[in-house]
């Protein structure tokens, strides 16, 4: 018998105001006992709350509207909190996707494990700090921090600790949500390495809800994935048959690779508060059959799992017109535009100085692309604020030309902006929500090109033309624009003053896996086309090889390696350079 | 996000159609229309004029006077309505006041940082704990002349550092945004910033310490009326309750002279703090109804 | 507002000297006579100024609890009558206009058992001159000497000094026997309270004080209550509703409609007697245009509905006032009897409107009053913030100033403002109070005398609408210095005549001394009918309550 | 240790503004208290220009300059020497207000200590019990409840329980023949009096810490580690108690403090209303008599007490919550 059974399970956000939001619709699938389970999807495809609905934790607006899960043997859809309270924790429980809020913070770590201890066990006061300590070793963590408040913890430090608390009371069944999203990439991957373990060693299930592809294929023995509320395929880590499967798994490569290329999925996702006939993907998809718009294909096995797909049976979908595709090539000779030598910068807060950036330097050319890697923290941020004025060096110098950055003020630095400017991580964060893209992106035509109001709003149709945005998108507000829309928006604002200096401060990051590569293609284009110089800063080396020409991996505010890509990539000599590597998923395709 | 979620723009406000969205505000919007209504058109509701002295004097609740008349004379159902105009009229201009103070200080403190920011903030929350009653009754005890714009003079002096706090909160988390930066790089200036890329994105908080502004104006008004502190020839519902008291309202049995007015007032500042309570849900999604 | 009437109260009570009457605690207790044939007690209202009462029997101190019935003066001088009864003096000579003698009566104890003599009296002004702090009378300037023999005192003056006698026979006398060697006595609070009065100090807490009879009282049998109680009370309507319930055998508060309110509750014992008590007078800003002309000045004088003003603002409590600045009927007999009604003035807006035609005071197309300068007339109204009878009064005259075609604003500043602003002269309009003194010169003397004037931008001493004029000067020397009643009598008919001919001030009406009694525990309370003494004159009142029903 | 000198540093120089303060705003208007007393002395009658002469000798209104009346002022307040009120002349502010100041200080803590108490506890249900009918009728009676204006409440409760049902008295601390000393009997004749006073406070008191707590647990209880405590399968109670209300009070402890600044300013009315001898009434009366001394004293004292509860509540935040004080050290 299966440890979770779920049948038919529907969930929906059903809020006084506004039609409800469909978020699981009729999802099936069991586990094992002793399973690793990945479920994978894009953000707002259901996955988190299909998770919270196997914890019976939805709280209002949503609910379950149909289906059952049974645990265990036990149907646990409709039983009351008392009936659930034995069952949670013993047998299941989780550790919650941002490891910033699921500790109490007025608590200490020793009095977060004493009340579960209480609750559940009769362990004396001893026995629980015991226990504690033993738990907390066993996820690397010295035991004397059981005394701490969880704001003296890192942020890995507190997801170990919400790891140990789950796994506290011995349960049969783990859900992980999103366990590492907002880690550095060597923390996350120590931590997923600590779960495969522990998972070996003491034997439950674990469900990884995750939109990290390359951590679900490493870690999972099957893997499911949800689209649009829907799970449409399942099966053991490796090949996958669904177009969106597929679709996912293109964007990812060997950044050693002589040629590397990638794919993305154009189009979003559906409108989840309404119920479509057919394939909720028959938008997106290359490879439609007329039956997927008009007949709901059924999850149904194909090969060594299940597939919800008329056409993956029969073919398996490739995304060619939507591939960007990179191979090593000649780096031209050009002249710096900027060049950055021996910068440091200091930061002091509250008597404690943290050196970000430590004699750095490097030069901007045009037609290249430099890339910065690092982590969060390397002090990558603060040489995108360097080049820009934003901030200044303590010492060394940045100069345009014969233009000293760092000694910039006001009007000289206003005139400077022209021709640097900046592409934002967040495209959510970078758009004033109160002002049309018209408004925003007249802004920079009238400050620096000193354009009035009507040239400028001339000049504007044929610049969002340059970013793959019909004139249409002028009057709309950032609201009503997707993730990738908003990008060649902010991308858009860039290139207004017609600047020949890009800084493109993790533009990808936080957009969906399956629309990455589109502005990746994107940037590449442009900073070719215009002849631009352009410093990408990334934390992921596959974006650095596919974009950039050079690259520095950045450490602790130190230039640890530096050189053409491919070189660095194929050839990495620091350890730092071999960890991130390391770190880089590398699912089969 | 919650911010870019009030303020997505369409014909009517945003916040307004969220504040109609909730029963509660709902409610509050009804009834303080009800109220701005009666001010407005007092003179054609009230009566009789409601300063005119030529009734008899304490005579109970009648066709003629449903509320009865004042110990002088006066028509106190007349007095009522026109009651309205005082108390909307400074809760409107001081909760104006305390709020463009509020927000000078607060927009000031958040965006400028560094000493300026020491100074300001040192001052709104030497504001904040200095007990504020007792410093309008001196304000207004020192005053040369009472009257209703004095009261608003000491309520909106006195009354802005709670929103300060606030709005200086608000601006320190907007001008790191990113759109700001963008907007620092687009070339525009601090003054084009603050006004019109961050302050449109403070609407609902704006909003928010307007009407709580006004709702506390609107209260310590009534207060200080009735403590003598204002204008007793003025016809507001503090200054009512101030004769209705010193008339032995209730020792005459005239009850609707000393009820009416309290009630009235009780019903507008429930109708602000309804209101406020919709408003306070813009801000804090998770007391949105569902 | 409530506590200005009855801070008035306290307040005439003790500036004069005199305690506040208020009466008897609870009305449930004892209703008989003690074994003795005395009324247990009586309540007589408050004892003591603010909210917070302090145990203070200094009777030169501002803030002193009721000390009327503790300490006595040589004469008493009653406020209605002006009338002369000899107390701790039996009688008085004067010899010239510059000194004076009085015999002090005989068996006379402190409450201590002391016996008082001439040296408590010496004793007594040689500290009031020394300290002028205490000299709440202002005898002390003019007083040059003060010596005693035997019993009398005989006082020596700078000045004429005749028509001051009501201050310097009022002045409360204290054992020296005490006070020499209390130390400060600007600061001594003088806790035991030994005086010769009636009563002595028996408990006193915040809320309540109570007087016991001193059964060795020099004139013990005309005092028939053993017992006066006095309670704290808040302001508001508190006070008034102890009043309807009769627990006040006597108060001085302000009652709207008093028949209703208080009398109607019991007829047979609940009685009030408001006498007249000072002129309460329009000043006009002399040193403005347009009130700087005579004939504007005189033009107003039949402007003002004063009955309306008695009857609105004051309730029907009050008379209408004569130009002649008296008080009538109390001053009757200094009354020229050639002005028709006493010198009341008709309302009659015809004749006013009529008299500032004729003076050049046009009216134009929009019916606005023009000034001399041709621009509109308008004048600011002050009256002190929550003085309501007075701001009620001043919105009737500002009703009778529109009806002549000028605007009159009415400010309401708060009291200290005000009384700021009047003393030096920096407003339009205001009201003034003068006379009720029993002292004609002073009475003509602090609205009228340019000595009591100053500069506009300094303080005025009490003519605060500064007019200034020879004739009236004269008249008030001669006043001063006049040997005769009938030099006096002609002085006063010349001011008179300044007050119809001139109109330095327009008088409206007469304040009112709020008094309320009832007779169910005592009789013999000064009334309309039986007018020998005011409210304030306790040691009068108390010398001949009688139990009721005897 | 660092968060406690900060606060603690703060209320030095928060002290030192609001005596200042103190010092200048019954200054910035003319006005002669002598002249005032005087007037109030003799109500609507002629003010007899002698009296006003000794009234003014014997005050000692002074007339040297500011700043020498500053200096003074602070080295009298560093005396502890407040002067002598004006309007009690001889007695001296602090004996003035050493009587008010029990009174109020008992009525303000009791009121509003339960006012917090009942407030925070029926907020919490309603949070726990969110959307239920028992949370509309407690926010929603809160909400109009709460707008009641207090003094309006006050005159109500005295004319219906003290003037018509005779239950109560109808003003003063205690019984007319009751003199204050520490004895059983006084106490209970206090708290009648008290009770009325008390009332009209506590009516209104508890609607804003109902809300406050409403919406602080509401927030609270969406929480991930309270959506985790109720994984953890703890029970109701833990959950409500230790995740959603232990959180959830933090800033209504805060608000406490600086919500005594605007409450002792309400019992100014109270008191007047009530004629209850406290420092209100006291202040008020100060303020009509532009008694310089007594009044300076009082806003010194409320002050000084509201920013003695501010760092009281400072520090309470510093043992309650561990954050505050990592962030500001």
């Amino acid at each position: 018998m299966s440890l979770l059974e779920v049948a038919d399970l529907s969930v929906a956000y059903a809020t006084k105001n506004s039609p409800p939001t469909h978020a699981v619709r009729n999802v099936s699938f069991s586990m094992a006992e002793g399973e690793c389970v990945g479920l994978l999807g894009e953000s707002g495809c259901g996955k988190s709350t299909l998770g919270t609905a196997l914890l019976r934790l939805l709280d209002r607006p949503a609910r379950i509207t149909g289906g059952t899960i049974r645990f265990d043997g036990t149907d646990i859809t409709a039983l009351d909190e008392n009936a659930l309270r034995p069952l949670r924790w013993r047998a299941l429980s989780t550790v919650f996707q941002s490891s910033m809020n699921s500790l109490n913070p007025v608590l200490t770590v020793e009095a977060q494990f004493r009340d579960m201890f209480r609750t559940h066990t009769d362990m004396t006061s001893g026995e629980i700090r015991r226990r504690t300590a033993e738990l907390l070793e066993m996820v690397l963590i010295d035991p004397s921090y059981m005394r701490f408040h969880p704001h003296e913890l890192s942020g890995g430090m507190k997801q170990r600790v919400a790891l140990a608390l789950a796994l506290a009371l011995r349960p049969k069944l783990v859900v992980l949500d999103e366990p590492t999203t907002g880690l550095d990439v060597v923390v996350q991957k120590s931590i997923m390495d600590s779960v495969r373990t522990l998972q070996r060693e003491q034997g439950f299930a674990v469900l990884l809800i995750s939109h990290d592809l390359g951590t679900v294929m490493e870690i999972a023995d099957r893997v499911m994935v949800m689209y649009a509320g829907s799970v449409v395929e399942s099966r053991p880590a490796g090949e996958m048959l669904h177009p969106y499967s597929r679709g996912l798994l293109g964007s990812y490569a060997d950044p050693r690779a002589e040629t590397v290329d990638v794919t993305y999925i154009p189009g979003r996702p559906p409108d989840l508060s309404r119920f479509q006939d057919g394939c909720l993907f028959v938008d997106r998809c290359p490879v439609a059959l007329p039956k997927c718009a008009t007949e709901k294909p059924p999850l149904a096995p194909v090969g060594d799992g299940l597939v919800a797909c008329h056409v993956a049976p029969s073919t398996k979908a490739d995304f060619a017109d939507s591939t960007f595709v990179r191979s090593v090539r000649a780096v031209a000779e050009a002249p710096p535009v900027l060049e950055v030598t021996g910068v440091h910068k200091t930061y002091t807060r509250r008597r404690t100085s943290v050196t970000a950036v430590d004699d750095v330097s490097f030069a901007l050319r045009r037609g290249r692309v430099t890339a910065l890697v690092g982590q969060s923290g390397s002090g990558k941020s603060t040489i995108a604020k360097l080049l820009t004025g934003i901030e200044r060096p303590d010492t060394g110098t940045v100069m345009f030309g014969d233009v000293p950055v760092h000694r910039l003020r006001g009007r000289a630095m206003r005139r400077y902006r022209k021709d640097v400017q900046l592409v934002f991580q967040d495209p959510f964060a970078a758009l004033n929500p109160v002002r049309t893209v018209r408004q925003t992106l007249v802004r920079p035509l009238r400050n620096h090109l000193g354009l009035s109001e009507k040239d400028a709003r001339a000049r504007l149709e044929s610049l969002v033309d340059t970013v793959g945005l019909a004139p249409a998108f002028l009057d709309r507000y950032p609201h009503q624009l997707s993730g990738g829309q908003r990008q060649r928006v902010v991308v858009a604002r860039a290139l207004a003053p017609e600047p020949s200096i890009l800084i493109a401060d993790e533009p990808i990051s936080m957009l969906d896996v399956s629309i990455r590569a589109e502005i990746v293609e994107l940037l590449d284009r442009l900073v070719h086309h215009r002849d631009l110089a352009m410093l990408y800063i990334t934390h992921d080396l596959l974006s650095a090889r596919l974009l950039a020409d050079e690259v520095l991996v950045l450490n602790k505010g130190t230039v640890v390696e530096d050189g053409p890509t491919i070189e660095v990539i194929r050839n990495a000599q620091a350890p730092y350079t071999k960890l991130l590597l390391d770190a880089l998923p590398n699912p089969p395709r | 996000m919650t911010v870019e979620l009030l303020t997505k723009p369409s014909r009517v406000p945003q916040w307004l159609r969220i504040l109609w969205a909730n029963k509660k505000s709902r409610v509050g919007v009804v009834l303080l229309s009800v109220f701005v209504l009666t001010a407005v058109f007092a003179p054609v509701l009230a009566p009789y004029d409601p300063e005119s002295t030529d009734f008899a004097a304490a005579l109970p609740a009648s066709g003629d006077h449903w509320l009865g008349t004042t110990q002088q004379g006066q028509d106190v159902f007349s007095q009522l309505i026109h009651g309205a105009r005082t108390s909307l009229l400074v809760g409107l201009v001081a909760g104006v006041f305390s709020t463009i103070i509020a927000l000078l200080i607060g927009m000031t403190a958040g965006y400028l940082r560094g000493w300026v920011d020491e100074f300001l903030s040192g001052l709104t929350n030497l504001a904040l704990v200095i007990p504020v009653l007792p410093l309008m009754i001196t304000l207004a005890a020192y005053a040369p002349v009472r009257g209703v714009w004095l009261i608003i003079f000491v309520i909106s002096v006195t009354g802005w550092a709670y929103g300060a706090k606030i709005k200086r909160a608000q601006i320190i988390t907007l001008r790191t945004r990113d759109y700001v930066t963008a907007a620092k790089l687009a070339g525009d200036g601090p003054m084009r910033i603050v006004f019109r890329e961050i302050m449109p994105n403070m609407t609902s908080l704006v909003v928010v310490g307007f009407m709580g502004a006004a709702t506390a104006a609107i209260g310590a008004e009534a207060g200080l009326e009735f403590l003598g502190l204002g204008d007793p020839t003025t016809i507001s519902w503090g200054t009512m309750l101030y004769w209705a008291d010193n008339g032995g309202a209730l020792l005459t049995g005239q009850w609707p002279w000393l009820i009416a007015p309290g009630l009235a007032l009780t019903m507008l500042v429930t109708a602000m703090t309804l209101i406020n309570f919709g408003v306070d849900a813009l801000s804090n999604p998770a007391l949105r109804e569902e | 507002m409530a506590r200005r009437w009855r801070l008035l109260v306290v307040a005439m009570a003790a500036a004069v000297g005199m305690g506040t009457v208020s009466c008897s605690a609870g009305p449930t207790e004892a209703e008989g006579l003690t074994a003795d044939g005395l009324v247990p007690f009586i309540n007589m209202g408050d004892y003591a100024p603010g909210a917070s009462p302090q145990r203070n029997f200094n009777p030169f101190s501002p803030n002193k609890a009721v000390v009327g019935f503790t300490f006595e003066t040589l004469y008493q001088v009653d406020g209605f009558n002006c009338a002369e009864t000899p107390w701790l003096a039996t009688a008085y000579q004067w010899e010239g206009t510059q000194k004076l003698t009085f015999t002090l009566r005989d068996g006379v104890r402190w409450h201590d058992g002391r016996p008082f003599t001439a040296d408590d009296v010496v004793f007594t002004y040689e500290m009031i001159k020394a300290n002028p702090a205490l000299d709440l009378m202002g005898v002390g300037p003019i007083l040059k000497s003060v010596t005693g023999q035997g019993s009398t005192v005989t006082m020596e003056f700078n000045s004429p000094a005749a028509l001051l006698f009501s201050k310097i026979a009022k002045v409360e006398i204290v054992p020296k026997h005490i006070w020499e060697s209390a130390g400060d006595p600007v600061r001594f609070t003088n806790n035991d309270a030994i005086g010769t009065g009636p009563y002595r100090v028996k408990t006193f807490n915040a809320r309540q004080m109570v007087l016991e009879r001193d059964p060795g009282y020099w004139q013990a049998d005309k005092v028939k209550v053993k017992e006066l109680r006095f309670t704290h009370s808040p302001e508001g309507q508190v006070d008034q509703l102890r009043l309807e319930r009769g627990e006040y055998d006597m108060n001085s508060m302000f009652v709207p409609d008093i028949e209703k309110v208080y009398v109607a509750k019991d007829p047979e014992h609940n009685k009030y007697w408001f006498a007249p008590g000072g002129v309460i007078s329009l000043y006009p800003n002399l040193t403005k245009a347009p009130f700087d002309d005579v004939e504007f000045r005189r033009a107003l004088t039949s402007a003002f509905d004063r009955q309306g003003i008695a009857d609105k603002a004051q309730f029907g409590y009050v008379e209408t006032a004569s130009q002649t600045g008296l008080i009538l009927p109390n001053q009757e007999e200094w009354l020229d009897n050639d002005f028709p009604d006493g010198g009341r003035i008709a309302y009659d807006v015809d004749k006013a409107r009529k008299a500032l035609d004729d003076a050049g005071y046009e009216v134009d197309g929009e019916n606005r009053r023009l000034g001399k300068d041709g621009k509109p007339l308008s004048f600011e109204f002050k009256v002190p913030t929550g003085w309501n009878d007075w701001i009620q009064a001043a919105q009737i005259v500002k009703d009778d100033f529109r009806e002549l075609g000028i605007q009159v604003d009415v400010a309401t500043p708060q009291q200290a403002t005000y009384e700021a602003d009047r003393a030096v002269g920096n407003y339009d309009l205001l009201f003034g109070v003068y006379g009720g003194d029993c002292n004609i010169h002073k009475d003509f003397a602090d609205p009228l005398a340019s000595g009591q004037s100053a500069e506009i931008g300094k303080p005025a001493v009490s003519n605060f609408s500064r007019w200034r004029d020879d004739t009236t000067d004269q008249l008030l020397n001669t006043l001063a210095s006049a040997g005769d009643e009938q030099a006096q009598k002609d002085a006063v008919r010349g001011l008179q005549q300044v007050m119809m001919d001139e109109v330095p001030n327009i008088p409206l009406w007469y304040g009112a001394k709020w008094f309320q009694y009832r007779t169910k525990r005592v009789t013999g309370w000064p009334s309309a009918e039986d007018p020998y003494a005011t409210s304030t004159d306790v040691l009068l009142i108390v010398t001949r309550l009688q139990p009721a029903g005897s | 240790m660092r968060y406690f000198l900060r606060r603690t540093a703060f209320f030095v120089i928060t002290l030192w503004a609001a005596v200042t303060l103190n010092f200048v705003i019954p200054r910035l208007q003319p006005g002669d208290p002598a002249e005032a007393i005087v007037g109030q002395l003799t109500g609507q009658g002629p003010v007899d220009p002698d009296q006003i002469r000794a009234v003014r000798l014997m005050l000692g209104v002074p007339d040297t300059s500011l700043l020498s009346q500053y200096w003074d002022y602070l080295g009298s307040l560093v005396r502890g020497d407040f002067g002598i009120s004006y309007t009690y002349f001889p007695y001296p502010v602090t004996h003035m207000i050493s009587e008010a100041l029990p009174w109020t200080l008992v009525l303000v803590g009791v009121t509003q200590v339960l006012g917090f108490l009942i407030g925070t506890v029926l907020g919490a249900f309603a949070a726990w019990r969110r959307n239920s009918r028992f949370d509309s009728f407690v926010t929603l009676g809160s909400q109009f409840v709460g707008s009641l204006p207090f003094f309006w409440i006050a005159l109500l409760l005295l004319y219906l329980l003290a003037f018509l049902a005779g239950w109560f008295p109808d003003s003063g601390g205690h019984a007319v023949d009751v003199t204050p000393s520490w004895s059983w009997a006084f106490a209970g004749d206090a708290i009648y009096h008290g009770i009325l006073p008390a009332l009209s406070i506590l009516v209104t008191a508890p609607a804003g810490w109902i809300i406050g707590m409403r919406n602080n647990m509401v927030q609270s209880l969406g929480e991930d580690y309270t959506r985790l405590a109720r994984a953890k399968g703890l029970s109701v109670r833990r959950v409500a108690l230790a995740y959603g209300a232990r959180v959830a009070i933090l800033p209504n402890v805060t608000g406490f403090a600086l919500a005594l600044g605007g409450i002792l300013g309400g019992t100014v009315l109270v008191e007047t209303i009530f004629d209850y001898p406290g420092l209100g009434r006291l202040l008020m009366e100060a303020v009509g008599a532009r008694d310089y001394p007594l009044m300076q004293a009082l806003f010194l004292f409320i002050t000084i007490g509201v920013l003695l509860a501010n760092l009281l509540a400072d520090f309470l935040l510093g043992v309650l919550d561990p954050r505050v004080r990592k962030e500001a050290a």
